[in-house]
């Protein structure tokens, strides 16, 4: 199954479970079923709970927040996370405030599904990596799996068992791959998997390792679409230096699933943070710092961190790739940890 | 209407005297309309209000302790102290401080009750600032479309807050309306009975009808935008001084009435301060704890 | 126009070879409207467009090759292959990706030129659908108090993406102006020479008037609305293929002319693309150094 | 002079020298002057060029993008900084971009003013300080000036020497604070000042010392509206434990004057980052990450942050004294510093 296709079922299965539930954004009705095809069928099978919209990103937004005040459970699609910047302030001074500054009269329960990323060519208005703008507003989650999480489940979590706001990032990259499947033995293809944090909050920690029974010798956290450069780096790394590295996958960004990552940091001493977005106040800044306060007798050298530089996402795809982070960034990132 | 004359008055010798956190804007002059309005509307009906909100909550909840409450700062304010003036909630009716963010979010709230089967409708209250934000139009485009049972409420008081509405404003407000298919009217008069007399039919067919509608309301507010400042013409102040909502209604009641509904709103606004006044402050510990999205550990 | 035509014929080709980057949205069926307008405009002028925007380019600059380039992500591209198809600039001619944002930019760079004393005057092109973003409201307020001389174009091909206009749009496009009190007219033809004409006035007003005007053009796309699947009726897009404006001009041309512009139009095109497959990919070290705010230092 | 005035006279001066300068804004006109008074006068001396504009914060901030492209250079008031939120758009989706993206033929020489801060019981929807929301967008330069800068010779320089969109955060309760002068032998009350980065970019730090020779144990680095907390802080923990603190006040906060701060870290080993806004990815979290990697080997304990608490801005005063840090929060962190 796809990573799209996961997400699809998903919105299939909590449409039929649940009338409440209601499926809204631009261009989403069949035969087209969206951008980026996550609605597909919807209409079909739920004409009355899928409403396609007019191009009107913030109004949208607040009629699903009014919608979510008044008991009903809409999932919003915005087209292009780039796009975010039009709702942030109904996000921001409306859906996030209402259920502390109304006394907790009100519950928010929206789930705002946002498609990131770049690497298609879409240029500086279609491809950025934002959920970082957000991730300092109080009263937020901020939830973004990769393949190797079951985004179909994570969805489903989010919209069933969540009561307050929350975007659900898509990296646009990762909807035509395969969701990962866990072998008898626990691995997938090269790596061990580890769920942790199984299920406690719904969000799971993903971590990979080459050895089982070997401890890792820097600790590589990233998340969504940055997944698969990290699995190369790894490799990378491993073939090359002997380098063993575990990749921790968290599919939380805000909270933190700090219990999930400290563990290993402790043991490695030695952090990578890498992701799409802009490395400047990125979701990287919060994690560096946060280790570096929880972790500061174990770290044995400065986290380093891996992101887009600050730079618009250009189309010409050879200057996007300058200017994203890929697995070279990465490799690099480890073998200057590893000189210290 | 006396009962939101008398609160505002008190309202703004209280920040005189230093008892009130943070601004206010009064809402003395325009008190026709809420009564008018809301009188028309059921407890399941939603109305969502904005900064100018005192009055449409008095209207719609005679709840003068919890405002004062909530205006001190107190925990047992409507919201705790939280949202202080323009920031309320309590049962169906909501405010808040963004102007015109307010306004698909009621439009939300709307859809969702129409789409649960309930015949309840929405209320929306603008003043004619809050119209040069764009997504009013985005909202008025999906009401229409949506066939949402929303009665629009803008209050053209002929300014956003210091700036007179030919310096802000182009057009026509009806016509803005009616360019998305909503049928808009206007009145202007501070009468309140004139007006209850000419909104009950516009209520009823949104009810009836499931559709939004449009209603624009000239008037003016008698006091300044907030505590501070007015620049306004002497002679424009004098001039709708003498239409007065309270004036105008004063003459048609027996002054015995008159009198003794002085006496009581005094009685119930004196009341309603000195218990606001009793309240407790909130605290953080008290009211909740750090919420799980804090997750920084605690230090080794 | 057919420069535009077999421009575009030649983009949905090179996007089929893999030659292209990311997107693109072809003004195929619409080309009547970019000749039509921008042919009464001086170099001076600003034009403003949005993702559709390569008709509008090539009628604003003849540059095929400055085009062709940027969607190859070439260095010498319109912007050195960092906007591409959707994000143009050059001289005068703006485009940007992200719908409705653009009206109050195009609006402040024509009120700039007002300012300082300039005749020249703004065109923005807007589609149906992003008439559904607030800020072309705000925008409208804003060009209609201040008398900036900005001619907006509505497009209306019936569609947003894939959302009919009935879908999406309530009311009527020319009240939406009007409601601002901004003069606005519709015309709906792909005649392109009648379509000059009854645009020469208005284009004329807006210079000596220094105000702004609202133009709806009622058209149909030919082609999908990007690269991909086209789910309209078929009998829609064959009742829009006879009002082809190629279709509609090409009676009225010799025939030997017209075979003479295909030649050159084909020479035009076939250099251009040919230069453009040959230009440089762009680099980060040439192209800027790391900008000063990025500061983060080097390690010790 | 107060701070306001010091900005007032700013203004007042740009436009007089420069007739390219507009200045925009809500509700700027005499008598009222401005919902802060920063404003005052301008339209009565320049009133061509004072442009009081409806209440669409979005597009008068894409009327001042356009004039910004055509060479004039505007000046706009955002009248509450929790409006940015309306203007997210058109600042990251067109202002920063398009001098980058159209490949250098256009630039948007564009200040935009904003009010920013809480204690004065406004409430959640007129107290926030955001600008951590664009700390990532490239691009953008992010001023905040305290009273020990000169606020009004910031922004002149931001206005006249400054070619890209720049936020100018001016904290509410510093508008009637004097302005701190420095007597003839370098001290301001107490503390010993320094101008760090004199002018060099023209935005300095100002360092603030109780003890000119001796070497201080503990860096408390902060911006804007803060500084009296800081203030505070330092004088307190000197009193009672004796306990040097340098104070750094930069007033870029982006891009950061990592140059300023690195010796005084370098030099103690012990740093305090407090911020108004929420901690959470706040602008302490990039701060802490640079110093993390760049001061790693001479940090002696984690960097400590102080900030808001996650939670909108409650009206009620002494909840929101709960909420927002105060002099006390970073004394805790001086002290727990200390503890090390
Ligand atoms: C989005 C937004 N912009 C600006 C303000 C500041 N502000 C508060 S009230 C006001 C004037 C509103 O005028 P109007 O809508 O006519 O209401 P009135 O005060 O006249 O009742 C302004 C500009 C705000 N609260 N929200
Ligand atoms: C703010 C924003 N929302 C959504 C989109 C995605 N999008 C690109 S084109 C389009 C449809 C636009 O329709 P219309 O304005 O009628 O122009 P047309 O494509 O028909 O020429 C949409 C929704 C966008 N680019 N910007
Ligand atoms: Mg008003
Ligand atoms: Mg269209």
């Amino acid at each position: 199954m796809r990573y799209f296709e996961s997400l699809n079922a998903a919105l299939h299965q909590l449409m039929r479970e649940d009338e409440r539930v209601y499926v809204m954004g631009e261009d989403i009705l069949d035969p087209y079923g969206g951008a980026f095809k996550v609605t597909k069928g919807l209409s079909e099978s739920f004409p009355g709970r899928t409403l396609t919209t007019p191009v009107s990103e913030a109004a949208i937004t607040g009629i699903a927040i009014g919608m979510a005040m008044r008991g009903l459970k809409p999932v919003l699609e915005i087209m292009f996370g780039d796009f975010v910047t039009l709702i942030a302030d109904q996000l921001v001074n409306s859906a996030v405030k209402f259920n502390w500054m109304y006394n907790h009269q009100v519950s928010v329960p929206l789930v705002i599904r946002v498609p990131m990323g770049g690497r298609r060519g879409y240029g500086p208005t279609h491809s950025q990596t934002l959920e970082s703008m957000f991730m300092g507003v109080p009263g937020l989650k901020i939830i973004a799996p990769s393949h190797y999480h079951n985004p179909g489940d994570l969805l489903k979590y989010a919209v069933s068992k969540n009561n307050q706001p929350l975007m659900f990032i898509e990296n646009k990259r990762l909807y035509p791959q395969k969701l990962v499947t866990v072998d008898s033995v626990g691995k997938a293809g090269d790596f061990y998997i580890k769920q942790l944090a199984n299920g406690e909050n719904g969000y799971p920690t993903i971590s990979l390792s080459l050895m089982k029974n070997e401890p890792p010798q820097v600790t590589l956290i990233t998340y969504g679409g940055m997944a698969p450069f990290a699995i190369e780096a790894a490799m990378e790394v491993f073939m090359n230096e002997e380098i063993l590295v575990e990749i921790l996958l968290p599919s939380a960004l805000k909270p933190l699933p700090v219990k999930d990552i400290l563990p290993s940091v402790r043991t490695t001493g030695k952090v990578v943070v890498a992701e799409e977005g802009v490395k400047t106040s990125g979701w990287g800044a919060e994690l560096a710092s946060v280790l570096n306060k929880n972790a500061f007798n174990q770290l044995k050298c400065p986290v380093e961190r891996v992101g887009a530089k600050e730079f618009p996402i250009p189309s010409s795809m050879p200057l996007e790739k300058e200017i994203l982070p890929g697995a070279e960034d990465i490799v690099e990132a480890i073998t200057l940890l590893m000189g210290d | 209407m006396l009962l939101v004359r008398r609160f505002e008055e008190r309202v703004l010798q209280l920040f005189t005297r230093g008892e009130l956190f943070g601004t206010t804007h009064t809402y003395i002059g325009q008190e026709a309309n809420a009564v008018a309005v809301l009188n028309h509307l059921e407890e399941r009906d939603i109305v969502f209000s904005n900064h100018r909100c005192h009055g449409h909550y008095l209207v719609r909840t005679g709840d003068a302790e919890g405002l004062f409450g909530e205006m001190m700062g107190k925990a047992e304010g409507i919201c705790g102290g939280r949202g202080g003036s323009q920031h309320l909630c309590r049962d169906n009716f909501f405010s808040n401080g963004i102007l015109g963010s307010t306004a698909p979010i009621a439009a939300g709230m709307t859809l969702a009750e129409k789409l649960k089967g309930s015949d309840a409708i929405g209320a929306l209250f603008l003043g004619d600032g809050a119209l040069g934000e764009g997504i009013v139009y985005e909202t008025l485009n999906l009401i229409s479309l949506w066939k949402i049972p929303l009665l629009i409420v803008v209050e053209n008081n002929y300014y956003a807050q210091t700036t007179p509405l030919k310096t802000h404003f182009a057009g026509s407000f009806t016509d803005r309306a009616k360019a998305f298919h909503i049928e808009a009217d206007e009145f202007k008069s501070n009468d309140v009975e004139f007006l209850y007399e000419g909104i009950s039919d516009i209520v009823e067919d949104i009810r009836r009808n499931q559709r939004p509608r449009f209603l624009v309301l000239h008037t003016y507010r008698l006091s300044a935008h907030s505590k501070g400042d007015d620049f306004r013409p002497a002679d424009e102040i004098k001039h709708w001084t003498e239409k007065d909502p309270l004036k105008i209604l004063k003459p048609r009641l027996k002054s015995n009435i008159a009198e003794s509904l002085e006496q009581e709103v005094k009685r119930v606004l004196s009341y309603a301060e000195e218990a606001a006044r009793e309240m407790p402050f909130p605290s953080l510990n008290e009211s909740q704890p750090q919420p799980e999205y804090c997750l920084e550990m605690v230090r080794q």
